[in-house]
């Protein structure tokens, strides 16, 4: 296959596809024609540059690449639909940037920080978008469910990894918790204590 | 999504901004509806978020909280919430009691010995203010971002591909078919009633074939059956599926008049007297 | 908004909106922009030029504008929902076998050799895979329809004639004949148990 023949497929799979599509399942798609990693990147970094300054863009997230807006249009496409974008509430933000910024996390630990019982309505919300789920369990008595963000999570806010979070303060620890770690990487997402 | 509607909106409904900083202290010489301070009370996410607007409002250093002011205020808050009969989470009485607590415990006196930060009565509720200023932050730089269906949108482009995909048919290796003709055989416990060579397959392949041919002729001559190209094994094989044909009852083989040609055809449904039990 | 920008717009929109959309359609999703349909078209065949050599293009269809994936990446394409290849069930593999060794056989043979009843979809699958076919019919009551295997069948086994094929291990009560024996020489490991 030729490099042209190459670009235009890798453009054409990226615009088709359901979900976003890494470089090795792009590489899975055109394998029958022996085509390195190397080359699937250099297409994929041609295309980011060819539309730069389209209104359309080739952005890395969490799951692979896709195809997506520009941000500053938001208003005038999200205008095509009825529905106004869901409004998420200060009580849902806060407890998603809790298990985003603070993960593996219990439901105890969200509701000694936020000082209110966490609703199980956010917990489903969170869960049922995909954005949250159960790592493992906190060996403590009643071993309570520690929660850690997903790629679907990440994906939703055009992120590569958890580290591209705008930065907040680091949790106090003199009290307690001294040991914990602060490091906001991808990798606690798979830590189950 | 059920959350907006099923969660009270927590966005702040200040009655004025003074400096920059929402006004929703119920000013002493100003009426204020009733209707609206519900909105605004209802308006915390919790007794943290009111607790925080409390210090923040008044410029006050959480690390060095003032325990008094701060939880006078706070039971102000509450008071109208009773007042207005919301329905007050637990949470709110929950941080009273907690204030309540600090401030009794601020008030005794305490051995100087032992006095260092660890055992500040505040120092918990200190960490968890932070904390939660911290994460309340993070709610904020997460509502920033560009969302997905509500600042940025996938793009998708139209095709016909799917009219490309073919139907995978499922392979079989031939040594599965034997198995699985052995296998037949073992479940049925049939297999002395099923000896298969060789020779009887050839047979009963010629059996097929000429019952094919029967499918378009209604007759056939002997001779049309007999490749002379075969040499002798084809013909016996073919005199044998004609045998093992008659034998079955599936073909009629009529000669008309003594030496004249011999035809065979499928068997006359009448004369057919097949023996199932011949397996 | 310049028309860099209306261009972007436009660009977007296409790649978002769910159906073709139209000029008076994209008119009206700017409309607060006063832009003229002139304009819109301008921009519209400026944008086919653009995807011209594209792995995607912009084409009117008759409901409007739509970006599609080039004709000829169909093949390419479609891999991506190329489904696995699936596996024959056990009750078709022992109802093949049965045809291929037991030929000319009537369903009624099969089910009473293999003890179950014979699904109308395995004959049917049979069939549509060309592997077998009815040559007749026995004239017992009923006249049920009898099975053979096609050349196809033995096309796809790369099988000359039904002689090649294995021999099947004999059950042990049987007394060999050697005499029938002797022309085999295909290996005859497959094995009852």
């Amino acid at each position: 296959m030729q490099k042209h023949q190459l670009k235009q497929v890798i453009e054409a799979l990226l615009f088709v596809a359901e979900q976003p599509l890494t470089e090795s399942q792009l590489a899975e798609q055109v394998e029958s024609q022996q085509i390195t990693k190397k080359q699937i990147r250099d297409v994929l970094d041609e295309l980011q540059r060819d539309y730069q300054e389209r209104g359309v863009q080739l952005r890395k997230v969490a799951s692979g690449y896709r195809f997506q807006t520009r941000a500053e249009l938001g208003d005038i496409i999200s205008n095509l639909w009825q529905e106004k974008p869901t409004k998420y509430s200060q009580a849902l933000l806060e407890t998603l940037a809790l298990i985003a910024y603070r993960q593996p996390i219990t439901r105890g630990d969200i509701e000694e920080i936020r000082g209110v019982s966490v609703s199980s309505q956010i917990m489903k919300t969170l869960q049922e978008r995909g954005w949250i789920k159960v790592v493992g369990q906190r060996e403590v008595p009643g071993r309570p469910q520690l929660y850690a963000t997903t790629p679907e999570f990440l994906d939703y806010f055009s992120l590569q990894d958890l580290a591209e979070l705008p930065d907040i303060p680091e949790p106090p620890s003199q009290v307690k918790d001294a040991g914990q770690s602060t490091q906001i990487t991808a990798a606690t997402a798979t830590e189950t204590e | 999504m059920s959350v907006a509607s099923s969660e009270p909106l927590q966005q702040s409904l200040p009655l004025g901004f003074v400096r920059g900083e929402p006004v929703i202290d119920k000013p002493e010489d100003l009426y204020i509806p009733p209707d609206a301070l519900e909105l605004i009370l209802e308006s915390f996410s919790g007794p943290m978020d009111l607790l925080l607007y409390l210090i923040r409002r008044q410029k006050l250093d959480i690390v060095d909280l003032p325990i008094l002011p701060i939880t006078k205020q706070y039971m102000t808050y509450v008071d109208m919430m009773k007042e207005l009969k919301l329905e007050l989470a637990a949470d709110y009485l929950v941080m009273a009691a907690m204030l309540a607590e600090i401030k009794s415990r601020m008030l005794l006196p305490r051995p100087a010995a032992i006095e260092d930060e660890e055992l500040d009565p505040r120092a918990e509720l200190v960490r968890r203010l932070q904390e939660y200023e911290a994460i309340r932050q993070g709610a904020q730089h997460l509502d920033a971002l560009p969302q997905i269906g509500r600042d940025e949108f996938v793009a998708h482009a139209h095709t016909d591909a799917q009219e490309h995909v073919q139907t995978v048919l499922p392979e079989v290796a031939l040594a599965e078919l034997a198995l699985a003709f052995a296998q037949a055989l073992a479940h049925a416990e049939l297999q002395h009633h099923h000896q298969v060579h060789r020779e009887k397959l050839s047979t009963r392949a010629r059996m097929s074939r000429i019952l094919d041919l029967l499918q378009s002729k209604q007759r056939l001559a002997f001779h049309e059956l007999f490749e002379t190209a075969e040499g002798r094994q084809g013909v016996v094989v073919s005199f044998l599926a004609i045998l093992e044909l008659v034998k079955e009852a599936l073909i009629d083989v009529v000669q008309i008049d003594a030496y004249s040609a011999i035809h065979i055809a499928v068997a006359n449904r009448t004369t057919g007297a097949y023996a199932e039990a011949s397996t």
